[in-house]
């Protein structure tokens, strides 16, 4: 029983003495969604599951030390005494109980939260393909036909399919009070599921390093009622530009959402936000092939690199 | 074989007295040396392995386009044959034959190796008159990053026994000289079984109908 | 377009130039390090000269082939190249401190930072420390007389410090790799980093790793064949197998590293398509090579130390160490499993749940063995008699720090929560975590320990405590509020962030690296401190802790040949054993001429040499790199070409010297474990008071 | 070539040639004249290559499972364990990848 209940009080006392201190909402420690939620609940678990073999270093340590210290005539001294079949079967045994435990529950929650799965809602799924650029996220949202920049908006309790490549190096997205994060890599595109219990802000990121604007490539991803969703788009269609292949271009040269904005005359909007009203094109799709083509991409070509020239990537795409 | 074996593989025998044990500290670092250069090679091979694919040959030319099976077949005779005067050059030097008749035996696998050499070269310009260059794909790019590798080693291979010959003239056949032999030996032989693994994988592998 | 002479090495390459164009306070740190790299180095060279040392430097160590003055060699190679990584890691510290929406250094800077120091601390602190130990101990503890192969260890050496020259060279000559220790393309492809940076990183990788290699190979082979005659493997020291296991990590490990190198260099150099973003290029296989290395690696290095606690903790315990077997095999077991997880380093690349359980089982099935271990080291001190030395006081820290390192590895096992974690502030903690209470503590431990042996005085004792103290508090404030900053998603390479709640968290971290300077600066005085007081601290009889090993048994510091007659071992913890039994000290009944190698040139000859062909193929300059590449070539063949290369010291010398040794012993009185810190310990250690524990029950 | 020993020794040599020219000679045969397809013709080429470097272990190298000191056949099979993790382990993740995006 004592080993169920620590597994149990632990945790609790655990997530109260972090959450308590906590002063942003942006971790999974505060859970916005489902997944969060699980993964903290497996954190707990594993630290009460390896607490069984770690509490016993911690409190031998120092009884063992002062017990056996060199002064203590009245120890037990026994220079030649170097092994015991039951310490023996213990020192094995438990650690080895705890893995065995530890990995039959790695093993059933790493297939429950595999992020390519979409997640129970009783709304039907939103379609959103994310491009990693450099030093910003741009946001696709195919069965609208709009887009935007460093601004995630979705609507509660529905499942959010994300598709994920890059124009540029390799990044990791990551919004940690909703899921976990997942490489993009350009060429290739890889998945990710989230869904918000309630409305809210939860800060998003890139947390593969990616050069100078990296501290910046960070960006809202707000969960809206469906009312609000609805408006958001229609806002988004009124206040956005369209994008094109000569603004995609210009967007996905190196720049933090901010110097975009400048560089796409959006000044008046959020800080580091862009909205477009239309998309050319099937972009996430062209942005994928192009580096499947079998044809070079010179530096010229590629967003990111030192040479990158929008005005001439543009024709060569 | 003439029992008293020190380590695996190659030995000299017991009739070579302070050579003989003395083998037994280099030739097992020399094992161990080529282990670790086996691992390279089979990281290469597993590179290789994944980008032989469509994705990885990025629309440019593919092995059918490139390779010349009949001459990896003559290639794959001449190292084979190589091994087998190497042998001959082995075991003249653990049975005493003298200094000419090992390296007589050595001359023939140099000649052989450098043969091997000439042809394996006169491929990789043909490849590049095809397009199958490294700058093409992935997959050209790990094809000339793996069957080089193995060229180099020969090269290397080759300078070896070129500069053994030129020990065993001055300094004659010492202990030193005799183990170097013996290391040579072991490189020879693993430079054949990983040329195995390459036409197999490779040339027979990529030319498979 | 390139210069034929100077390649694309300029003016501009100079960092002093580029801060006298542009003098902000971010360039002018990097000029400053590059003043201070160009003037330590002048320095250095005046003193020598003045002080005319050039021809001993020489003479004895930079030529030696002795394994003993090479291990020493590598902890002070390690030494330079921590000063340079412990300032970066305290910049660091500062400069997210400071880094609410901004802070000192340029985002650029800072990541040159993380880079150099992440690859300095590891290739170039602790393996040449952990190099350099067991350089010096393991020899000794088997009973040989040197490395199987002397010369190649030379040469292993001289490939080390070429890399570290060559990292060194970057703060002058144009700027080192932004792309992290892992330096992952394509951000580092030639598209994206078109300068010298990325190509410092490969060549001082590379020539380094055939280093390390060469050591490997270097150290099996001499526990395989050089043992002492009856050193059974069962008889070695635990240390010595922990030495097994890393050089299997060594000569299995780095292959991969060096094919990811050479890969990476192919497409930045020829233009090839490994891991490129377009034409079939994968960057996913990079990631996969190198974390093939990249695992095993970490492991390398907490292996020996490991090691290191055992031979500590039985010591002072006054004990065998409990569980010989189980050691071995946990050793053994972590060793292979190293092989079997690496892809924990990249759980979130998007491969199947299938996978990424397998190899988050595999991982967790590390923390079997490693318990074992620990559990084993707490049942050594069990019933024994413990003396709470300064070595002691490290591996107290180690318990308690370590452990929670461990655990939060536990935590990172799984693909779940790696799927939060990985890439923050988390994952910086926890390396640093089980490296500096795991890695760095052992090797302080064995510094303490080993340092008597090696220099033949004992090092100050209560400065030693202060600096162990320091350096488990500081660790504690630096490191352990990293944790709390992961879980909430500060990212790890971050020079700045936006989230004023992390700010508390950051001054304390800069507090404790405050701190850790502190423990530095301890070590440092202490090391003063101890040289001052040589004679009063000095050990020449060679025992002063009652060890148990072969390296105690002989003077110290021991005689270039080690032993006067290779020992004749009976039993495990041999020396112990003879010291109850009353064998120990014995005089040989006959002596015997011993062969020993030459010193040698080649070494250094390798050294310059690939340190010039590095800096050639960084700055494209072709002709330097084929010329000192022959020059290396020929060099190297031409030596095989010799055959008169060693001398042999007569048996009467020996005999001489062992036996005025001997004499010096049987005079001295022998100190008790009390008197162990004290004056008196001159290194004759009286045995354990028989038990006395009759009395007691 | 009078002594015994060098004859039979000779012979061996002569026996691992004549078995790696026929592991040799069938693969290459069997593309040539395409007697075989898919992965019945892979699979054989890849037995044959195993067979034929078995045969230069053998009879080249002279590596046998008798007579030798156990520390030292441990490495090579410790080799092949560890390189065999390596190697499929890359094959096995990057092909899972590779179906995956
Ligand atoms: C051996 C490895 C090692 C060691 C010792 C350290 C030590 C320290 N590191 Fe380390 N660090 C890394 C390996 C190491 N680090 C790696 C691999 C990275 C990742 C790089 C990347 O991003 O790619 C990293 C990244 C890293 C970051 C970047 C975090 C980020 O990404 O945001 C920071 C920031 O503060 C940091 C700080 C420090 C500090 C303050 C110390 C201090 O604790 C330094 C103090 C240490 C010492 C003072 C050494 C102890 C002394 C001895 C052993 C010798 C004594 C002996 C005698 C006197 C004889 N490190
Ligand atoms: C000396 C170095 C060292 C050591 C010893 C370890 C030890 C371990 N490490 Fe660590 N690790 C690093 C150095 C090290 N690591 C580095 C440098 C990185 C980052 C590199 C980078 O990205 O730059 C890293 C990253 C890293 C990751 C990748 C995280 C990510 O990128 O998302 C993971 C994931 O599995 C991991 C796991 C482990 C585990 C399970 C152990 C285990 O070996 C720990 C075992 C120990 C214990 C568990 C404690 C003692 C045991 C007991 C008291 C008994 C019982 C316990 C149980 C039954 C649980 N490590
Ligand atoms: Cu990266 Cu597929
Ligand atoms: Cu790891």
């Amino acid at each position: 029983m004592s080993v169920r209940q620590i597994s149990r009080i632990l945790p609790g006392a655990l997530a109260l003495a972090l959450t308590g201190c906590t002063g942003s909402g942006d971790s999974f420690l505060q859970p916005g969604g489902p997944i969060a939620a699980a993964q903290r609940t497996e954190l707990f678990q594993i630290f009460g599951w390896t607490m069984i073999a770690i509490l016993p270093v911690f409190v031998l340590v120092p009884l063992l030390l002062w017990r056996y210290r060199y002064r203590n005539a009245k120890a037990r001294y026994t220079p030649d005494w170097d092994r015991s079949a039951i310490l023996e079967v213990l020192m094995w045994g438990v650690p080895l109980v705890i893995v065995v435990v530890l990995s039959a529950q790695l093993y059933r929650t790493t297939h429950a939260l595999d992020p390519v799965q979409p997640l129970a809602s009783e709304n039907p799924p939103l379609r959103v393909q994310v491009v990693g650029l450099d030093w910003k996220w741009l946001f696709l949202y195919p069965d609208l036909g709009i887009a935007t920049v460093n601004e995630l908006a979705f609507p509660v309790e529905t499942s959010v399919a994300l598709d994920l490549t890059t124009d540029t190096v390799m990044q990791s997205f990551l919004i940690s009070a909703l899921a976990g994060q997942i490489y993009a890599m350009p060429g290739m595109r890889t998945r990710l599921h989230i869904l918000a219990d309630a409305p809210g802000s939860f800060e998003g990121e890139n947390t593969q390093f990616n050069g100078t604007g990296f501290p910046a490539q960070r960006f809202a991803a707000r969960a809206m009622s469906a009312a609000d969703f609805d408006a958001w788009v229609a806002q988004v269609r009124a206040d956005g530009q369209p994008l094109t292949e000569a603004s995609y271009a210009l967007l996905a040269e190196s720049s933090t959402g901010a110097q975009a904005q400048a560089r796409l005359g959006a000044e008046g909007m959020a800080p580091g936000v862009l909205h477009f009203s239309t998309v050319e094109g099937d972009l996430f799709h062209s942005i994928l092939h192009r580096y499947m083509h079998g044809n070079p991409v010179p530096p010229s070509a590629q967003p990111g690199a030192v040479g990158y020239a929008p005005e001439t990537a543009e024709q060569t795409r | 074989m003439s029992g008293s074996n020190l380590h695996p593989g190659l030995n000299l025998g017991a009739r070579h007295g302070s050579a003989h044990e003395g083998a037994e500290t280099v030739v097992f670092g020399f094992w161990i040396f080529l282990m670790s250069d086996l691992v390279i090679f089979g990281l290469v091979f597993a590179s290789y392995l994944t980008v032989a694919n469509p994705l990885g040959m990025a629309g440019g030319p593919g092995p059918a386009d490139a390779f010349d099976l009949r001459s990896i077949f003559v290639q794959t005779m001449i190292l084979l044959t190589s091994s087998l005067t190497f042998g001959f050059a082995t075991l003249a030097l653990r049975h005493e034959k003298g200094r000419t008749v090992i390296a007589g035996w050595l001359g023939v696998t140099l000649l052989l190796g450098l043969a091997f050499l000439t042809l394996e070269l006169r491929d990789f310009a043909h490849m590049i008159e095809v397009g199958a260059v490294p700058q093409r794909s992935g997959f050209w790019s790990a094809f000339w990053g793996l069957v080089p590798l193995h060229g180099l080693h020969v090269a290397l291979g080759c300078l070896w026994i070129a500069v053994m010959l030129a020990q065993m003239a001055l300094l004659g056949l010492v202990p030193v000289v005799k183990t170097r032999l013996l290391r040579l030996g072991l490189f020879w032989h693993f430079l054949d079984l990983i040329w195995v693994a390459i036409f197999s994988i490779v040339y027979l592998g990529g030319l498979m109908p | 377009m390139t210069d034929p002479i100077f390649g694309r090495l300029d003016l501009s390459s100079l960092s002093v130039w580029r801060a006298f164009q542009d003098p902000s306070l971010s360039e002018l740190i990097g000029a400053g390090a590059a003043m201070a790299v160009i003037l330590g180095a002048l320095a250095t060279l005046a003193l020598l000269t003045w002080i005319r040392l050039w021809g001993p430097l020489w003479r004895d160590w930079l030529t030696s082939v002795d394994h003993k003055r090479i291990g020493i060699m590598y902890c002070a190679l390690a030494l330079i190249m921590l000063a340079r990584g412990v300032i970066e890691g305290v910049l660091m510290r500062t400069q997210q401190a400071f880094g609410l929406h901004g802070g000192f250094l340029t985002p650029d800077h800072f990541s040159e930072l993380f880079s150099t120091h992440g690859t300095i601390m590891i290739f170039f602190v602790a393996m040449p420390f952990i190099a350099g130990v067991i350089n010096y101990v393991m020899p000794l503890q088997i009973g040989a007389r040197d490395m199987a192969f002397p010369v190649m260890n030379q040469i292993s050496l001289g490939l080390t410090a070429t890399g570290a020259a060559l990292v060194m060279i970057s703060l002058v000559l144009g700027e080192f790799s932004t792309g992290g220790w892992a330096n992952y393309p394509p951000y580092t492809g030639a598209d994206f980093q078109p300068g010298p940076g990325p190509d410092y990183w490969i060549w001082s990788i590379v020539l380094a790793g055939i280093g390390t290699t060469l050591s490997g190979i270097n150290f099996a082979v001499t526990i395989y064949k050089e043992r002492a005659p009856g050193m059974h493997f069962l008889r070695m020291p635990i240390f010595c197998w922990t030495v097994i296991c890393t050089s299997i990590i060594m000569i299995f490990a780095l292959p991969p590293l060096t094919v990811a190198a050479l890969m990476l260099a192919a497409d930045r150099y020829l233009d090839f398509h490994f891991f490129t973003n377009d034409l079939g290029g994968n960057m996913m296989n990079y990631v996969n090579l190198f974390w093939l290395f990249g695992h095993p690696e970490v492991y390398l290095l907490v292996i020996p130390a490991y090691g290191v606690f055992s031979e500590v903790i039985s010591t002072y315990s006054g004990k065998r160490i409990y569980g010989y077997m189980s050691m071995v095999y946990a050793t053994m077991s972590i060793a292979v499993l190293s092989f079997c997880v690496w892809l924990h380093h990249f759980f979130t690349m998007g491969q199947s749940a299938n996978i990424n359980a397998a190899f988050g089982i595999a991982s967790m099935a590390i923390a079997v063995p490693t318990g074992v271990k620990i559990y084993n080291w707490l049942a050594t001190i069990f019933r024994g008699r413990v003396r709470m030395t300064v070595p002691m006081i490290y591996a107290t820290g180690f318990f308690y720090l370590f452990v929670i390192g461990g655990l939060t590895g536990v935590m990172l096992a799984n693909p779940v929560i790696s799927y939060q974690v990985h890439n923050t502030l988390f994952l910086v903690a926890h390396f640093h975590n089980v490296i500096i209470p795991g890695v760095l503590f052992g090797l302080l431990a064995g510094y303490h320990y080993w340092f008597p042996k090696a220099f033949g005085f004992r090092l100050h004792e209560g400065w030693g405590r202060a600096a162990a103290l320091l350096w488990i508090v500081g660790f504690s404030f630096t490191f352990l509020p990293l944790y709390w900053l992961g879980l909430q998603g500060m990212p790890r390479r971050s020079a700045s962030f936006g989230d004023p709640s992390f700010q508390p968290m950051l001054w304390l971290a800069l507090f404790g690296g405050m701190l850790i300077l502190a423990a530095l600066g301890s070590l440092m005085l202490q090391l003063w401190v101890s040289i001052r007081n040589r004679v009063q601290l000095a050990v020449p009889l060679g025992d002063p802790w009652n060890g148990r090993s072969l390296e105690w048994s002989i003077p110290s510091p021991p005689p270039a040949y080690n032993f006067a007659l290779l020992p004749q071992v009976l039993d495990r913890d041999d020396f112990a054993e003879a010291k109850a039994s009353g064998r120990a000290y014995a005089e040989p009944a006959v002596y015997e001429d011993i062969e020993m190698p030459d010193n040698t040139a080649i070494g250094m000859i390798v050294c310059v040499c690939s340190t010039l062909m590095g800096l050639a193929l960084v700055f494209w300059i072709w002709w330097l790199a084929v010329l000192s590449l022959g020059v290396m070539v020929v060099s190297l063949i031409g030596r095989t070409f010799r055959t008169d290369l060693s001398h042999v010291i007569p048996a009467a010398q020996i005999a001489a010297e062992h036996r005025a040794w001997l004499a010096r012993v049987r005079a001295a009185p022998a100190v008790d474990r009390l008197a162990e810190t004290h004056d008196r310990n001159r290194g004759r250690a009286m045995p354990e008071r028989p038990f006395a524990a009759g009395a007691a029950e | 070539m009078s002594d015994p020993d060098h004859r039979s020794e000779a012979r061996l040599y002569l026996a691992g040639f004549g078995l790696a020219l026929t592991l040799t000679l069938v693969p290459f045969g069997l593309v040539h004249w395409g007697l075989m397809q898919g992965k019945a013709l892979a699979i054989t080429i890849a037995v044959l290559a195993v067979a034929q470097i078995v045969v230069h272990l053998r009879f080249f190298l002279h590596i046998d499972l008798s007579r030798q000191k156990r520390e030292d056949l441990q490495l090579i099979l410790f080799t092949v364990l560890l390189l065999g993790i390596m190697a499929f382990g890359t094959l096995w993740i990057m092909g899972n990848l590779a179906t995956r995006m």
